[in-house]
């Protein structure tokens, strides 16, 4: 996900960095501008477009009929997918999905699973035979960094507007939404931690650390990237950064 | 759904058109940060983003040409485009598309004045409802030129074809299904010379001939609104 | 599709056409050496071995038992595959089916589906769950230009040669071809049209347009190729070739 | 099929051939125009092509050998060569037949005269009766001697096995199928040097010895088809 | 299996241990010959085989950096390592642990000693028992070690997680599927900074810095037998 | 499968065997030192892990229900995997099976299918429907030559080894293996035979033959590899070879 940073522009960041200063004047808390969009892919059960600045990502809901797994017979499925698309930026290529947009994926996906976002238990159409999948596509239009974060947003803002299928085997009133995970990713530069890093320091950071939170402030998905470190008191700072970030994010949704 | 009992019915179309008539076509030029050049278009429901990178160096080295740039096209439909989600990934169909799309834009390129470089255009199409591949090349030459590219002539693009015995212009996903003829056709508008045409279901001579009639007048037209999307951008520019 | 031709026979080759000539002392309108041989492989429902001049192609026919498509519960199936095998060019590789070989597939299989040549619609055993697939295998042995109207040509004198198969669901007298299409491809070099392009012509084309029709000179399927332009008197020039020529063709078909 | 009582009756099997007789095998040296050099091979029911590419330049280059060319087979079915369609592309048994078809033909090559090239074999199976590596690698090597390639000697193969406890020539798919053993064999037929030897079945010591000497004897009549194919062409090259 | 009513009984997990309590954990050094280092740890019923090639020449070239070596992982399970059989090749979740293995590793290593090289971790899940990323990751720091590749400090790697409501040490299979949490964790045991750490279930605040704190320890016992593994290994050089 | 040797190393090899020696000392007829260990992988039926001097195989037997060919209903199936991981050797690559991976795979198949090892007709649960699918996974753990027999004797090591799988469907009382076949290889260096063949070996040697007997001395299986040639004497000496060390490695299966 790096892109090469000249180390003039490097050492630049680094500097205003031990000044506490960023690029982009932020502060250490601070996203930048978030706009949620939901409902413009009219073919999608659910949207959303999220723009964070200027890093811009649609997500797509599809709910499908499917066989359940053998060894969850009475359980919906959720399948979450990332096309880093080669549209959004010149690093990224056409081609099998890369090791950074599976890694998206299963990210992203872990937020919406071990929160229980959705209630999977009630898209069982017949039990051990049909259940409803849900498909979660996450389409990268313009990268301009932190696309964990743009990502996990659009994908549970694209949740919060999926109708229910036109499908006489739906039975719900609603599509089952019972939790709003958000991610906040805490970048590590120069050992100061700052929340939702732009392209420009991305590209210098030395580690980052994904914490995804739910509405009482509790933990249900971590993720390190990067080859940095982090020491226990800098873990212990990202989580605050990311329960008071992620609440605010979570405003958003509507 | 069923196949409707008529499609044209006292003269109009399921969606109120005239036989001649272009769906409702919104370009927007320049809406991508990273991208060299892009365009966004709303052709009916269709919903396509095009981007432009280049010319840039081309990777790997083997594959340059050493006196043209090459041209690449990538026409690509997202899962949620369509009613029944797409697997991701190429499939033969829009390798076809990636294909004719490039052949259609390449005729306007001055490709020669790079030599060792790629320029790589990227397609995608959001919400599809019949003639995106129309909707995706009219993007893309709105982008190259968003890029910078330099162009002999805009490429505008529509689709015509035949629905109840009936020539008309711009199909929607029920007249493709349920209609007899679909013509794909891209042109360099002011020469009027075609670089793009597909075909498939049924044309005597005759309606061949009125179909490239129909589609060299709205392509026309769709060339007014490409200048017009290109003008705007750069008015908004100055303006800053 | 194009080889590389040396500049020397480029020029050579337009200034002929520039005097209404061509390389192999033909006419405009006129195609090399046609032969079509039909039933030589056993092992196939129909096949055809079709040379035209030096280019030569296999079509092979299979009809098997296939679930139908979902939305299509009362037709049978048509699936055409094109192999650009490398026994035939130097230029062509072994691996994955090329741009220019699925390009291929799909122009013939229009032509195929859009006249509907075969009643699909009597390829069904059982509504919505047994159909018959009709699969046209074309194998390209030695190329020298011109591969869509050789393939569309083997393709449908294949299936014309297709005997029913041998299996008590099949309960037709005979295979159901009830069209005849064929392509006919016209190049643009020098601004000049000629139908049946040799490969050394195809090398300097500007242009293709494939038309492929059927017996009342009407028009089924059309493409176009080569990054040169038609204009529309071209096209409509282009058309009465193809009309004449496919006439002459089909009556190779027997 | 189901599968016949007797495999061999009066000492004679369902085609009515001796346990050491071959199938008629008819062979054309050069029947294509592009390939360098080219053989088509008919063994009983099977129909196989072949096409030899080279030396020619590698690549890509970092496969180029300094010291040598490089050998390439690809042993490849048709679709509609068998019974049940096969679905086209390599799959793990003809990734092996290619494998052992190239380490037959290899020996007989002065690949060290051409550094850095590559010689390519292409072997098509156009209709397909047990035999069609055989019928493959006696048509490869006649492609071989037709390209000009230099060759030390020929090569010529078939296979030999065993059915209802005798052990017989050239097995055909039902001989294949209801038989006990199978066993390709490739030789020099000068020297009697075996370059491929596989099998598969049962054979003790005595039989393997018996299968052996009757594979030799018939590789000995193959070699006389293999120079006649080209003897026959080179003669009518003359002619013209 | 069915889960089982409680995972925790009188202060016991279901094999017997205390929740902080880590399974038996045996490392061996430089067990495989052709391999420039190699380690093979048991950690409960997990049996992994790390290996470590280079730093060697780096190809394809253009994938060389001209100023520092490449670290590349490879996670990988055996068909046979788990209940139902897996099927052989990479998956997204052994992409995932690829990654996050070469970022937990990648911290102690002085890749720009050896520009345009390479340094190839190959991990082999023989059997597995909930936890294979962490003992491949012990695994893969012993035999980064063992090949003699200059590290800063060692990796101890180990999950933690909540059963019951019990933040414990080093789940098992069974207390991963019918637990609340995991969250496998690495670290550069000296200096106690964390290299990888994932998450997955629920933790409040509080469990999050309890979680944190037994990992601590543990993996500083971890080292010690890392440490003793290649000492063993040394001394066993020396003998001989 | 051959590592490049410096032509230095590749006389002495050749010189040695003139005299009738080899690198490691053993006479022409000797495997190297044979070691046998099963029942080490708990998550698999069965398993093996052989060593053969310094090269070390896995083989590992998972049995599954699976739905039969349909031209064989009443037999279960077979299926043999071979991966050559990159943890073996410098010179193998991750990614899909090579063509050497391939054609193990297909050898040691050959061996254990052809003489029936397994008695596959006692795997049918339900005709037609349902059977037993085994699966033996070859695992290359070090590579030191010879991959042929040790593979071989791997699987059929972890053949013996194999307990029934915990399911009701399962009616026999053992896992029911009737024949011991083992893969012999014989070396041609310097026109002299040789039995496994060391890495150092392979390096050099002309050609090879692999003859898998079983306990009767009779042949289920043969493959001759390299590009070197066998005379009918050296194929008939290479033979007895492989009788005679087939019946030693044989009894190393207990």
């Amino acid at each position: 996900m790096h892109e090469i940073v000249s180390s003039v522009r490097r050492d630049y960041i680094a500097d205003l960095v031990r000044q506490g200063k960023r690029i982009d004047t932020r502060t250490m808390d601070q996203f930048r501008e978030v706009s949620v969009e939901v409902g413009t892919i009219k073919s999608a059960q659910g949207s959303a477009l999220v723009k964070v600045g200027k890093t811009q990502v649609v997500a797509g809901i599809k709910v499908e009929h499917a066989e359940p797994f053998p060894d969850k017979p009475d359980s919906g499925m959720l399948i979450v997918n990332a096309e880093l698309l080669p549209l959004a930026s010149p690093t990224f290529e056409p081609g099998r999905p890369s090791e950074n947009a599976i890694e998206l994926a299963r990210v992203v996906d872990r937020g919406i699973r071990e929160s229980n976002a959705i209630d999977l238990d009630k898209l069982v159409i017949k039990s051990g035979e049909d259940v409803w999948a849900v498909f979660i596509d996450i389409y990268m239009l313009d990268y301009d960094g932190n696309l964990i974060d743009v990502s996990a947003l659009a994908a549970i803002a694209a949740l919060l507007n999926a109708k229910p299928p036109e499908d006489e085997a739906w039975t719900l009133p609603e599509f089952p939404i019972q939790k709003r995970p958000v991610a906040v990713t805490v970048a590590k530069i120069n050992s100061k931690l700052m929340v939702d890093p732009c392209l420009a320091e991305e590209g210098v950071m030395e580690a980052r650390i994904t914490i995804t939170t739910i509405e009482d402030g509790s933990i249900c998905a971590v993720q390190k990237g990067g080859i940095g470190c982090f020491s226990r008191e800098e873990l212990e700072q990202a989580y605050e950064m990311a329960r008071a970030e992620g609440a605010e994010l979570r405003a958003k949704l509507g | 759904m069923k196949k409707p009992e008529k499609l044209i019915k006292n003269g109009k179309r399921l969606d109120g058109r005239m036989p001649d008539e272009l769906r409702p076509l919104k370009i927007e030029a320049g809406i991508l940060e990273r991208a060299d050049g892009s365009a966004y278009v709303e052709l009916g429901a269709n919903k396509v983003l095009a981007a432009v990178y280049g010319p840039r160096e081309m990777h790997p080295r083997h594959r340059q040409q050493p006196d043209t740039a090459v041209l690449r096209c990538r026409y690509n439909m997202a899962p949620f485009s369509v009613d029944e989600r797409k697997r991701p990934g190429p499939d033969r169909r829009s390798v076809e598309i990636s294909k004719v799309t490039r052949e259609a834009l390449e005729p306007v390129l001055f490709l020669e004045l790079y030599p060792r470089s790629v320029i790589d255009v990227f397609i995608e199409v959001l919400q599809a409802d019949a003639g995106t591949r129309t909707a995706g090349i009219n993007a893309a030459a709105v982008a190259l030129a968003d890029a910078g590219v330099p162009m002999r002539d805009m490429v505008s693009s529509i689709a015509v074809g035949k629905v109840d015995g009936t020539i008309v212009l711009d199909l929607t996903k029920d007249e493709d299904q349920w209609g007899t003829t679909d013509m794909p056709i891209a042109m360099v508008p002011r020469k009027k010379l075609v670089t793009l045409l597909q075909m498939d279901g049924h044309f005597t001579k005759e309606e061949f001939g009125q179909a490239l009639g129909l589609a060299f007048k709205a392509c026309e037209q769709i060339y007014g609104i490409q200048r017009q999307a290109l003008r705007d951008k750069y008015a908004i520019k100055q303006e800053k």
